[in-house]
């Protein structure tokens, strides 16, 4: 997948609005939303909500993880820890800056990682708390070299076979 | 205007009744799968009629409503959404359908049950007549003029197959301990592996391709 | 067979002659039919392996075999017992050396990454390539530029992609 | 050398990985053809000269049947690589390919193009029980419904969705429907704006 798809994913998730207008409920394919009155919160899909905006119809409620504060104590925090820390939503790379570092940080344990597990010649890794956006920083590289990895370890094994056969 | 409205609207199997949410739902499930998996996956024909009979409702409605019309333009972005996806989703088929058409058309050949074929009918009847056709391209511009002890055509011996031992991402929804990871690399370092609920991991495909047709773990 | 040897006049190869064969012929010749046996070429050579096994990541595999595991994969069966130990050099030299592909292509700097990339032999630009296109697109993304359309001329100039990659 | 024509046009394949696609190597694939010819020609005269028993024309037999496999390997490879790519023309330009690219197809090869494109159309034309989908549209998942498109070159009249005509002149700008202006700026008549 790349960047735009991964978005397009996250688009779908629910984010709260101040809608400046009044509008009986839409009846969507993808469900029911609404009814919307000024002044009072709705749940919305994010690509409806950013729509709206767009169109100067209502406002984004920021969600409270997005906080400066909390982001700075969230950054703070992965600086500190080995290992990924839990992030508040699954698709924080929506909104930026701050966030920007976060990813650096993130991205590049996840490269020595990686790098790790390489060597390591495991079979599996294990990929907790990664977000889809940094699982597709990785993609297709990392599954394409363990496949091409696989394929040359797999023809020498088969060689001592053949060796160990012949004797 | 009249907006299509939300009752049962399709019938996956002849019992299973959903709703069009529900079938979206399962459209994009599909999607992602079909996205990820190095193999192609069985087609959700009911699904893609079902959705494609959605927004041409949904557009026909919306010719009869004003431009300006606040709604149209909502209506409007969620129709170019789900075409989005589900030409998406049939372009990925395509491609794999086209790529391994010889070795998609034998595996569906040797199905005894007719809904378990991995091709719709359509795409059965497109995957034939674009192997016919390569093939037909081959033996006139080249095999033909061969010595005829080295004409022939081997579509099995030359045929694309997916990688089924491709390393891909997923996500476990149900715990399941136990899982065997065989290594045929040498050094007998078979594994295995309890997978918990709500972890990640990387993995090679066929390791996990029943839990995938499960739901057990799906695709990231 | 003396169209074979270039060096030599006689119509026939004399038993015992040592000569460079394509690949393709000496597998064809070598190992089920027992018509030649074949040797590791100078790139596999005990002296090449020990400078891999040194420090695999120095080594600038293009100028030593521009398809080293390629090439190292299909020698496998055909050189005999030498294949288990080809066979461990291939995926020893992998491993060591994923690391810096993986680095230059999703990290580096243009430059600094074609300076790399010089020395990695041609499965492993491949990789690089992959893991660059990924790179690419991401900046692509966080410059919002991702959901332009480009004309088909234009993509043809950078290097097209197929249509959609899978994963 | 044995085979080195076949190569040449595996090669020829290789270098022009990123670009279009080059011409039609005629001349090469029927070098191939011809060493094929006189390869099997070689390989029957020695078979007619061997006595039962004798093996000394073995190695040369079978040295030359594998050239054979070699070459045919080759051109079946360097074919299906070429298909490939006429198959990706067809999803970027249409049914209809600009002259300069056509140019560079064989004959049979712009068979297989109609062939191909008239497979696609009817596969196309029976999703969603008929109603049909053009699958070569929508690309990119969608951002916003209308787009400002700057216009580079001269193209007429276009009819946007529900009878809607815009006249498109070169250097006009327009705001237009992603939906129904996509294929323009794929091909180059159009140029989204930020």
């Amino acid at each position: 997948m790349d960047a735009a798809e991964v978005e397009f994913l996250a688009e779908k998730l629910p984010i709260s609005i101040v809608p400046n207008f009044a509008q009986d409920k839409l009846y969507l394919i993808s469900g029911d939303v609404g009814p919307f009155s000024p002044g009072i919160p709705v749940e919305v899909p994010l690509w409806l909500g950013l729509n709206l905006r767009q169109r100067s119809k209502c406002r984004i409620v920021i969600p409270d993880w997005l906080d400066e504060e909390k982001l700075a104590e969230k950054k703070e925090e992965e600086a500190q820890s080995k290992v990924f820390t839990q992030m508040p939503c699954e698709h924080y790379m929506i909104v930026k800056t701050l966030l920007k570092d976060i990813w650096d940080l993130r991205i590049s344990k996840l490269r020595s990682s990686v790098a790790d597990f390489i060597l390591s010649e495991g079979s599996h890794a294990k990929l907790d708390r990664l977000t889809h956006m940094e699982i597709n920083s990785i993609r297709p590289f990392l599954p394409h070299s363990l496949d091409q990895f696989h394929r040359l370890a797999k023809s020498a094994h088969n060689t001592e076979l053949s060796q160990t056969q012949d004797l | 205007m009249s907006d299509v409205d939300e009752d049962v609207v399709a019938a996956s199997d002849d019992e299973e009744m959903m709703t069009a949410p529900e079938v979206l739902q399962r459209l994009e499930e599909a999607w992602i799968i079909e996205r990820m998996s190095p193999t192609l996956e069985r087609h959700q024909t009911d699904l893609v009629d079902c959705m494609l009979d959605q927004i041409n409702q949904m557009t026909e409605n919306l010719k009869r409503c004003k431009k300006q019309d606040f709604r149209a333009a909502v209506h409007k972005m969620e129709i170019d959404r789900i075409r989005y996806v589900l030409s998406s989703y049939l372009r990925v088929r395509l491609e794999k359908i086209e790529r391994y058409a010889h070795h998609l058309l034998e595996k569906d050949a040797s199905v005894k049950d007719q809904s378990e074929t991995v091709l719709s009918p359509e795409e059965a009847s497109y995957a034939k007549e674009y192997v016919s056709s390569m093939e037909s391209h081959f033996q006139k511009v080249v095999l033909q003029q061969m010595p005829e002890i080295i004409r022939g055509f081997d579509a099995v011996k030359e045929c694309v197959r997916p990688n089924l031992e491709s390393y891909i991402f997923l996500k476990v929804k149900e715990a399941t301990p136990g899982v065997l990871l065989e290594d045929d690399t040498g050094d007998g370092r078979d594994e295995e592996v309890d997978l918990e609920e709500g972890s990640q991991y990387l993995m090679r495909y066929n390791t996990v391709k029943d839990l995938l047709q499960s739901g057990a773990v799906v695709f990231i | 067979m003396g169209y074979l040897d270039s060096s030599g006049r006689s119509k026939d190869l004399e038993k015992g002659t040592k000569l460079e064969l394509p690949l393709w012929l000496a597998a064809a010749l070598g190992p089920r039919r027992k018509l030649v046996t074949c040797h590791l070429p100078r790139a596999f050579n005990e002296r090449y392996r020990e400078i891999l096994r040194a420090d695999a990541t120095i080594v600038d595999l293009q100028g030593l075999a521009p398809y080293f595991y390629e090439f190292g994969r299909h020698l496998l069966p055909l050189v005999g017992a030498e294949g288990v130990t080809l066979g461990q050099l291939l995926t020893e030299t992998l491993k060591q050396r994923l690391r810096r592909v993986m680095d230059s292509s999703l990290h580096c700097l243009e430059d600094d990454a074609a300076v790399h990339k010089a020395r990695f032999d041609h499965l492993e630009r491949t990789l690089f390539h992959t893991g660059r296109r990924m790179y690419q697109d991401h900046q692509l993304w966080l410059a919002r530029r991702c959901h332009i359309i480009t004309s088909i001329a234009s993509t043809e100039q950078s290097g097209k992609r197929k249509l959609s990659e899978i994963s | 050398m044995l085979g080195e024509k076949a190569l040449e046009l595996i090669k020829e394949m290789e270098r022009s990985k990123d670009g279009k696609l080059p011409a039609y190597n005629d001349n090469c694939v029927r070098l191939v053809l011809e060493e094929m010819t006189a390869l099997f020609q070689q390989n029957q005269d020695d078979v007619n000269a061997t006595v039962a028993g004798e093996a000394q024309y073995y190695p040369g037999i079978r040295l030359r049947h594998a050239s054979l496999e070699r070459n045919k390997r080759c051109l079946l490879a360097y074919l299906y690589n070429r298909l490939e790519r006429i198959r990706d023309l067809r999803w970027d330009f249409g049914n209809i390919l600009p002259p300069e690219i056509r140019e560079n197809l064989c004959d049979p090869e712009i068979e297989w193009f109609a062939r191909y494109s008239k497979n696609l159309a009817t596969y196309s034309r029976s999703l969603g029980e008929g109603s049909g989908l053009d699958l070569t549209h929508d690309i990119k998942p969608p951002k916003n419904i209308y787009v400002e498109v700057r216009c580079l070159k001269d193209y007429g009249e276009f009819e946007v969705e529900e009878g809607d005509v815009v006249v498109l002149q070169k250097n006009t700008t327009h705001y237009l429907p992603m939906s129904s202006c996509q294929h323009l700026i794929r091909l180059g008549v159009l140029q989204q704006v930020d």
